[in-house]
């Protein structure tokens, strides 16, 4: 059925690889979220698996058959394209329906299913438009509500709520979530948006470099990254690294020790601290002093940018809490939160 | 702000800052002069010379008739049959050169590995000079001594005397006009090709449709103002085939292959009738000006 | 001193070096007058297209024009040439006085003579003991013989021209002309039908019973001449420029040519279909008399002997074809001026484009078998009566 | 891609079919032009030349000066073709740009200028050249065959303009240019397929345009390659193979050099332009 | 010079208003984000102001001078397109250097803009690809770049950073402020998201259907909205509303009296209040009761929807929090937090 998988599939423009060999299987009905830097290569794997992009080497299997050599119509995927590719000269109503009109759907059911998926996108009111008439969230609806139309076996989702206000993301997010329970189709997802990807996610993709960097649930990407990489990249704000060194056991950042009694270290760790996890004060666990450098108010918490004397970490506290720039603070994490990384291969160690 | 105020420097800043209006008249102005400057008088003088009875050859001074001369054309049973070769060049050669040139701009924006040799059979024709391809494409129906019957015989088909019957006279020209003239939409409509994002197919594509259907839902819809241009002027130039069948058939056999343009010829060129030959270039730019007022309709109403 | 400029056109097909020659000696006679020759279209046709637009165009560019021997009658109607005047048209053959003259006018004076030969092939006519055909009938007989004979299923007895070119118009004229027949007669339509008909059946009986091919209304000028000269013709009806090539080095049947004055009709006489081409003055001129001065000149048995000694034009003078010089380099212009003195010029008419239109397109048609020679009979007498009205 | 025309065999044939047609009768003229006069005549004729020699080359060349057609064929074309894209490209971009209130009006306007068949404006159009003393100069053609191309490139190039995004035009306002800068550096290399062939188009019109260039130009030194052409001709004489020879010589460089030229016209051009 | 103002601004496409009437003063120097609900007139507004777009009434003023009728090279502004609108045939150099090239910034200047340019947005290793050749997020630094080598009186910021990744987003963020601080450019700003409205505004203009619903701080905006939709529109997750009716100052939710001694209410109120002021337990001032139905974890944060019997409440909880679908959950808010609208007018009220 819809399963999805990658065998050693690479992606080369020239002599640039963009995709290398890339290795995942992705169960039938599963909902997969592709998260990386920009130009890692997720739109390159969607398109790929989509059959728009030819591929330099490897396989991609759709329900255990290799699709190299179909063509996309024949993959039976729908895919929201980051850039839209919305048809200039159809109106919405027929951008919408056109796989209905292509696949023989019959008019009526077309016909419900273009209001649904409007209904659901909030442009009931511009069916009777050209692309060139909407707003940039408009049309990204329009693409959106292009690909939730058709009922394939694997939607391909590139960043498609990107243009979308918070409160709209929020909702269209809730039904792509109901849609997936409802049609339990595959889903490939690619968003730059963390509560996205940790709210729809079964598992995650964190890719760097056209390289899968770690695979997992929202959970243990979030928990227990696997490297330094995918630590600062989950995350907003990123998570904080100190580089420490470590004698005989004793893990200590600039003359302060932090950590005591852990033979298992090599020589040099990187202690990642999320920012969430630090709070004014004293005593959790491990302690913290720096200089305010930068408070930033959001409403629900402050951010604060504090300089431990080389080490610059963010800080999310409470809203109410507005230090003042240039002031001393102390901070302090529990020792359950503090994760440690190896300092030069920046692979994750045993936490403490 | 280095930018004087509009109010106060009115002039400079019209100069300077255009509105639409007075940029359309600056950006539009040069056309309006070469135009007015090169055919804005032959032109005025053809309608003018269309009402009056001017034959060089009677010895006397032109004389205005008002409409007589179009009366005169109703009347010639000439122009009658001539316009009737004109109509069946036209409706047989516009939309077989837009299929060809289709098919060959098609053809030209596949992504072969080597262009040229497509292209270059796209110019070729276009490139040989009108007035020596009637005569080329003759000497190729040639009976005796054309490569076409050659070809027919090599493959056991009877040889045909394409200029002893109408039919066949016709025919030639027509694919001679064809084989000429379908550079002329494959261009258009190649450089129309080329401005349809790929994004466009491969967004089609996952939405399942074929080649086919691609073609009608994505190619033909974008590439219709280029046909729609293409069109215009093909059929344009198809009402005014002269070169082809004058040099190819003489408008023969008898004048089953003559067009309204080689009568306007005959009329000013050889007969020297001035007045005649005007009031049917008239009636070639009213059946023009119908035709395009129908094309552009065309794209407005779908447009 | 004044000095005048006189600039003529020529085409570029008349040997203007030839000409030029001519006009040297001129100069030298005249120092106030310099000639430039301005060089035109190749063709008849070319040459009509350049130089009606100049003359609609009331331009004085050109002083003096040469003109194919069917237009003054056209040129002069349009005022676009100056009579000439004190010629005695009588020294010139008489064909070419009635061509030149319009209403009384002398409008234009020969610059060389061309007319229709018969060509055939001597070693043909030889071998199958056939003489010269002097009636189209004998020369059909001529012809089925010698096809017979040969059984060469690309010889073809009889090659005239059946396109719908201004040599059809000859074509056509000329059985009728054997006949007494006429088409205009002072400028009014004189055409009789039998004739006429005679004419049309005449040629489409060649093209039916094989004597002529089958594709004859698809034969120009040059195809007559292409495939005489390949050695696929027995009998061709031609003008004078195939004589040369038909004997030059690139030709198959070299030294096995002859020419003779063209058959007539059973009962008519022997005539042939008169060419060449005239010299005119202007109306538009700057310099009327130095131009008429030069166009006599132009047109003297002088130039006509230094024309046909150096470049082979057949001379309007019937004086010059027994003429020691010329006959020393052209000497079949022997044979020529028989053909010459009986040739006929076409319809003498400002209508004559229009004349021609009709005759040729017509004769093309029934040549082709779109239409029966009676329907084309009737069909160019009732354009003609229009045209000629 | 946006073909119907799909699988590998069925491609190559109809690329075949169109190979040969657009070839073919320029491949025969070039056999034509190696062959002798009488080669032409044989029954049934021969396809290769018998003994293919260069001859009529050599006799294209100094029969007439064929390099000063082909000189002023081409710089009349090349100066036409450069005044048509000039001033069809401002056109254009006013019509498909400025909200014109009878653009409709317009459009007929510039459509009805070719409705003319040529002849019937030759004797005025004469005059006129007369008039402005241009007669006997290059420019007395290139006038005339750029208002004869005027408008097909006129229309071709709205089509064009108005298919690109309005926004690329937009940006280069912002930074800094006129509206007619933004026209010559965004809107002109983006409508680079559209400009190039409304160039070749004009490029060809004058190429081999005939008339006009007959009656306007006596001076031999001034002909242009189609009235050339015809000075092989004799009045009843069409020496085929020179005359092959001679338009092999005319066209296949001109087609080589368009094709070289448009292969550096780089195509698609407006994809990763803007999102929609 | 960079000080911007509208004057009742207006837009309409036929009869469709866009924008209406609006009136605004941005200082000079002044960093103002606009923000509001997809297609409620952001880009035309920016697009108006920069030129691009014909006003239907009211004044554009730039410094002071009416700029109605300036062309926009004479407005000296800067625009990040929301489509990017890159020049698919330069390379991304010459994308970068155009308008520098236009208004003959010299060469090795421009050059060293350029290269600033692109460091500051990581593209260095691009500048000689094409746009076709990149990602949706590296066209879009590319857009951004092009802005900023440009030194204007104004920029505009169409969503500048939407494709970004979260990391990415951040350190540009920063780069922006500090753009800002360093040149002390005007700056208008349309984002979606939260984080870089708060961080970066100096004012935020909340715009719905073509209309100011509110200007103000990030603090004010997020601490006191004006009405119901900024208060729900400002804040990821938005604003909880609960429907109270008031009797004799009691304001009570469906039976559940939650604030008393409140004489100054209309008879409806809506009650506001923020997922992060909700805790779990009880007694910190209201408190409120039921069913959890979807648990989102976030990995900082846990959100927990609540169904309060009938109106469904979010809860941003602790991490650590899972509670299970359809047990039931205390939730308690203070006072202080509590914000109050009219349920009529849906505008604010004094709070408690
Ligand atoms: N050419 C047009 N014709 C008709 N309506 C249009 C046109 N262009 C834009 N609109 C409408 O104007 C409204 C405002 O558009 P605008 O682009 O300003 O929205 P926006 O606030 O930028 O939205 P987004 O966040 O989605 O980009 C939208 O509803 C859009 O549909
Ligand atoms: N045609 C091309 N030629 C060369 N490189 C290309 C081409 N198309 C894409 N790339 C490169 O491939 C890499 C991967 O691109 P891709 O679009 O997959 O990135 P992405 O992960 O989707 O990024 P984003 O989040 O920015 O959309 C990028 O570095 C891009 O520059
Ligand atoms: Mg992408
Ligand atoms: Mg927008």
């Amino acid at each position: 059925m819809g399963a999805v998988a990658f065998r050693k599939l690479s992606k080369a423009y020239g002599q640039a690889p963009i995709v290398q060999a890339i290795d995942l299987d992705i169960a039938d009905g599963e909902f997969v979220v592709l998260v990386g830097p920009s130009g890692s290569g997720k739109s390159t794997i969607l398109r790929m698996l989509a059959g728009l992009e030819s591929v330099t080497g490897g396989e991609v299997l759709i329900g255990g058959q290799v699709v190299n050599h179909l063509q996309p119509r024949q993959r039976d995927i729908a895919m929201v394209f980051q850039d839209y590719a919305l048809y200039p000269h159809k109106s919405v109503r027929e951008n919408l329906g056109f796989s209905l009109k292509v696949r023989g759907v019959d008019r009526a059911e077309a016909e419900r299913r273009i209001g649904e998926a409007a209904e659901m996108l909030g442009i009931g009111h511009l069916l009777d438009r050209r692309p060139a008439e909407l707003s940039g969230g408009q049309r990204q609806r329009v693409a959106m509500g292009r690909a939730i139309v058709r009922r394939p076996q694997v939607f391909l989702f590139d960043e498609p709520l990107s243009n979308l206000d918070a409160k709209l993301r929020g909702q269209v997010r809730t039904e792509i979530k109901k849609l997936h329970q409802m049609l339990g189709t595959t889903i490939l997802y690619v968003t730059h948006d963390q509560v996205e990807a940790m709210t729809l996610a079964d598992r995650i993709v964190i890719l760097r470099g056209g390289v899968i960097e770690q695979v997992g649930t929202p959970d243990q990407v979030y928990g227990n990254p696997a490297n330094v990489f995918v630590g600062g990249f989950i995350g907003a704000p990123a998570m904080n690294f100190l580089r420490c060194s470590v004698r005989d056991g004793v893990v200590d950042y600039a003359g302060q020790v932090l950590l005591t009694g852990r033979d298992d270290l090599p020589d040099q760790v990187l202690l990642g601290l999320r920012p969430e996890h630090l709070a004014a004060g004293r005593g959790q666990g491990i302690d913290l002093s720096g200089v305010v450098q930068v408070v930033e108010p959001l409403g629900a918490d402050t951010l604060v940018h504090v300089d431990l004397g080389g080490a610059l970490v963010t800080a999310r506290l409470d809203p109410a809490l507005r230090p003042q720039p240039g002031s001393r603070i102390d901070l302090t994490a529990a020792f359950a939160n503090i994760r440690l990384f190896d300092g030069r291969t920046e692979r994750a160690l045993p936490c403490p | 702000m280095a930018t004087p105020r509009p109010s106060s420097r009115l002039r400079l800043y019209w100069l300077t800052d255009p509105s639409d209006r007075g940029l359309a008249v600056m950006l539009l102005t040069p056309l309006v002069l070469l135009v007015g400057l090169v055919v804005v008088y032959p032109v005025a003088r053809l309608f003018r010379t269309s009402l009056y009875n001017h034959a060089l050859t009677s010895g006397m001074p032109p004389e205005f008739v008002g409409f007589e001369n179009f009366l005169l054309i109703a009347e010639d049973p000439v122009f009658w049959r001539v316009l009737g070769s004109t109509a069946i060049i036209t409706a047989v050669t516009v939309p077989g050169a837009l299929l060809m040139g289709l098919a060959m701009a098609l053809m030209a924006n596949l992504p072969f590995r080597r262009k040229w040799p497509v292209r270059l059979s796209l110019l070729i024709p276009w490139a040989l000079p009108l007035a020596f391809a009637g005569l080329i494409f003759a000497w190729f129906f040639h009976s005796e001594y054309g490569v076409v019957n050659d070809l027919l015989r090599r493959f056991g088909l009877q040889p045909v005397i394409w200029f002893n019957s109408p039919f066949w006279s016709m025919a030639a020209v027509c694919l001679t006009i064809i084989w000429k003239t379908s550079s002329f939409m494959a261009l258009i409509l190649l450089a129309g090709l080329q401005t349809i994002p790929r994004s466009l197919y491969e967004a089609a594509d996952v939405d399942g449709a074929g080649r086919w259907r691609q073609f009608r839902e994505i190619t033909l819809p974008l590439l219709r103002p280029a046909i729609v241009v293409a069109l215009i002027f093909r059929t344009i130039t198809a009402l005014q085939t002269f070169d082809i069948p004058y040099t190819m058939t003489q408008g023969g056999p008898g004048d089953a292959t003559a067009t309204l343009a080689m009568y306007i010829h005959e009329n000013t060129i050889s007969f020297l009738d001035l007045g005649y030959g005007s009031a049917l270039a008239v009636v070639m730019f009213l059946l023009s000006m119908l035709m395009t007022a129908a094309y552009l309709r065309m794209i407005r109403a779908r447009g | 001193s004044a000095e005048t400029a006189l600039r003529i056109f020529i085409s570029s097909q008349h040997q203007p070096d030839i000409w030029r020659e001519v006009l040297d000696r001129y100069q030298e006679a005249h120092p106030d007058v310099t000639v430039e020759i301005e060089t035109g279209g190749n063709t008849s046709e070319a040459q009509a297209q350049y130089l009606n637009t100049l003359m609609s165009a009331e331009d004085s560019s050109l002083d003096v024009m040469i003109l194919d021997v069917v237009r003054p009658a056209q040129y002069a109607a349009a005022g676009w040439t100056r009579p000439v005047e004190g010629v005695d048209m009588a020294t010139y053959l008489p064909a070419y006085a009635e061509a030149n003259t319009v209403g009384g006018d002398v409008v234009a004076l020969p610059a060389f003579a061309d007319a229709m030969f018969l060509y055939y092939r001597t070693d043909l006519l030889e071998k199958h003991g056939v003489a010269v055909p002097e009636t189209w009938q004998e020369l059909r007989a001529a012809a089925q013989k010698i096809l017979a004979a040969e059984g060469d299923a690309d010889l073809q007895g009889l090659s005239f021209q059946g396109k719908a070119i201004e040599g059809a118009v000859c074509t056509f004229l000329l059985p009728l002309w054997s006949l007494g027949g006429q088409v205009v007669e002072d400028g009014e339509f004189e055409m009789d039908d039998t004739t006429a008909l005679a004419s049309m059946e005449l040629w489409k009986g060649f093209a039916d019973d094989g004597t002529a091919k089958p594709n004859i209304s698809e034969v120009a000028t040059d195809d007559t001449r292409r495939e005489f000269q390949a050695g696929d013709v027995v009998f061709a009806v031609n003008w004078s420029y195939a004589w040369a090539q038909a004997q030059g080095e690139e030709s198959e049947v070299a030294g096995k040519v002859g020419v003779a004055r063209l058959p007539a009709m059973e009962g008519g006489e022997q005539v042939s279909c008169l060419g060449g081409w005239e010299w005119g003055v202007s109306a538009f001129t700057e310099h009327p008399d130095e131009a008429e001065a030069l166009v006599k000149y132009l047109s003297s048995p002088e130039v006509a002997k230094h024309m046909a000694v150096n470049g082979a034009l057949l001379p309007a003078f019937p004086e010059l074809y027994d003429d020691a010089e010329v006959l020393e380099a052209a000497p079949w212009f022997a044979d020529a001026k028989e053909v010459v003195e009986t040739a006929r010029p076409r319809p003498v008419t400002p209508r004559y484009a229009e004349v021609s239109e009709v005759i040729r397109t017509t004769l093309n048609a029934v040549l082709a078998g779109v239409t029966t020679p009676e329907d084309g009979v009737t069909e160019i007498e009732a354009r003609l009566r229009r045209v000629l009205r | 891609m946006g073909s119907i025309l799909q699988g590998k065999a069925l491609r190559l044939i109809v690329a075949g079919v169109l190979l040969i047609n657009g070839l073919f009768p320029a491949l025969w003229i070039l056999l034509t032009s190696l062959k002798s006069e009488q080669e032409l005549t044989q029954k049934p004729i021969t396809w290769l030349p018998e003994s293919p020699n260069m001859e009529n080359y050599f006799t294209a060349f100094t029969d007439q000066p064929l390099h000063l057609f082909l000189f002023n064929s081409f710089m009349v074309a090349l100066l036409s073709t450069l005044l048509t894209l000039f001033v069809s490209v401002l056109a254009a971009y006013a019509i498909a740009r400025l909200n014109l209130r009878h653009r409709g009006l317009i459009l007929s306007a510039i459509i009805a200028v070719s409705t003319f068949p040529l002849v019937t404006l030759l004797v005025p159009l004469f005059e006129v050249m007369r008039g402005l003393s241009l007669l006997n100069t290059w420019t007395a053609l290139v006038l005339p065959y750029t208002v004869l191309s005027l408008p097909v490139c006129t229309l071709i190039l709205v089509s064009f303009f108005e298919g690109i995004p309005r926004d690329l035009e937009n940006a280069a306002m912002i930074d800094g240019c006129t509206r007619i800068g933004a026209l010559f550096r965004v809107v002109v290399p983006l409508s680079a397929p559209g400009v190039f062939t409304a160039g070749i188009l004009a490029f060809v019109n004058a190429w081999d345009e005939f008339l006009l260039a007959l009656s306007f130009n006596s001076n031999p030194a001034l002909r242009t390659l189609p009235v050339g052409i015809q000075m092989y001709q004799g009045e009843f004489t069409f020496p085929w193979p020179v005359i092959s020879a001679a338009l092999i010589v005319g066209i296949v460089p001109v087609a080589i050099l368009i094709v070289l030229f448009q292969e550096r016209v780089v195509s698609g051009l407006t994809t990763g332009g803007v999102k929609g």
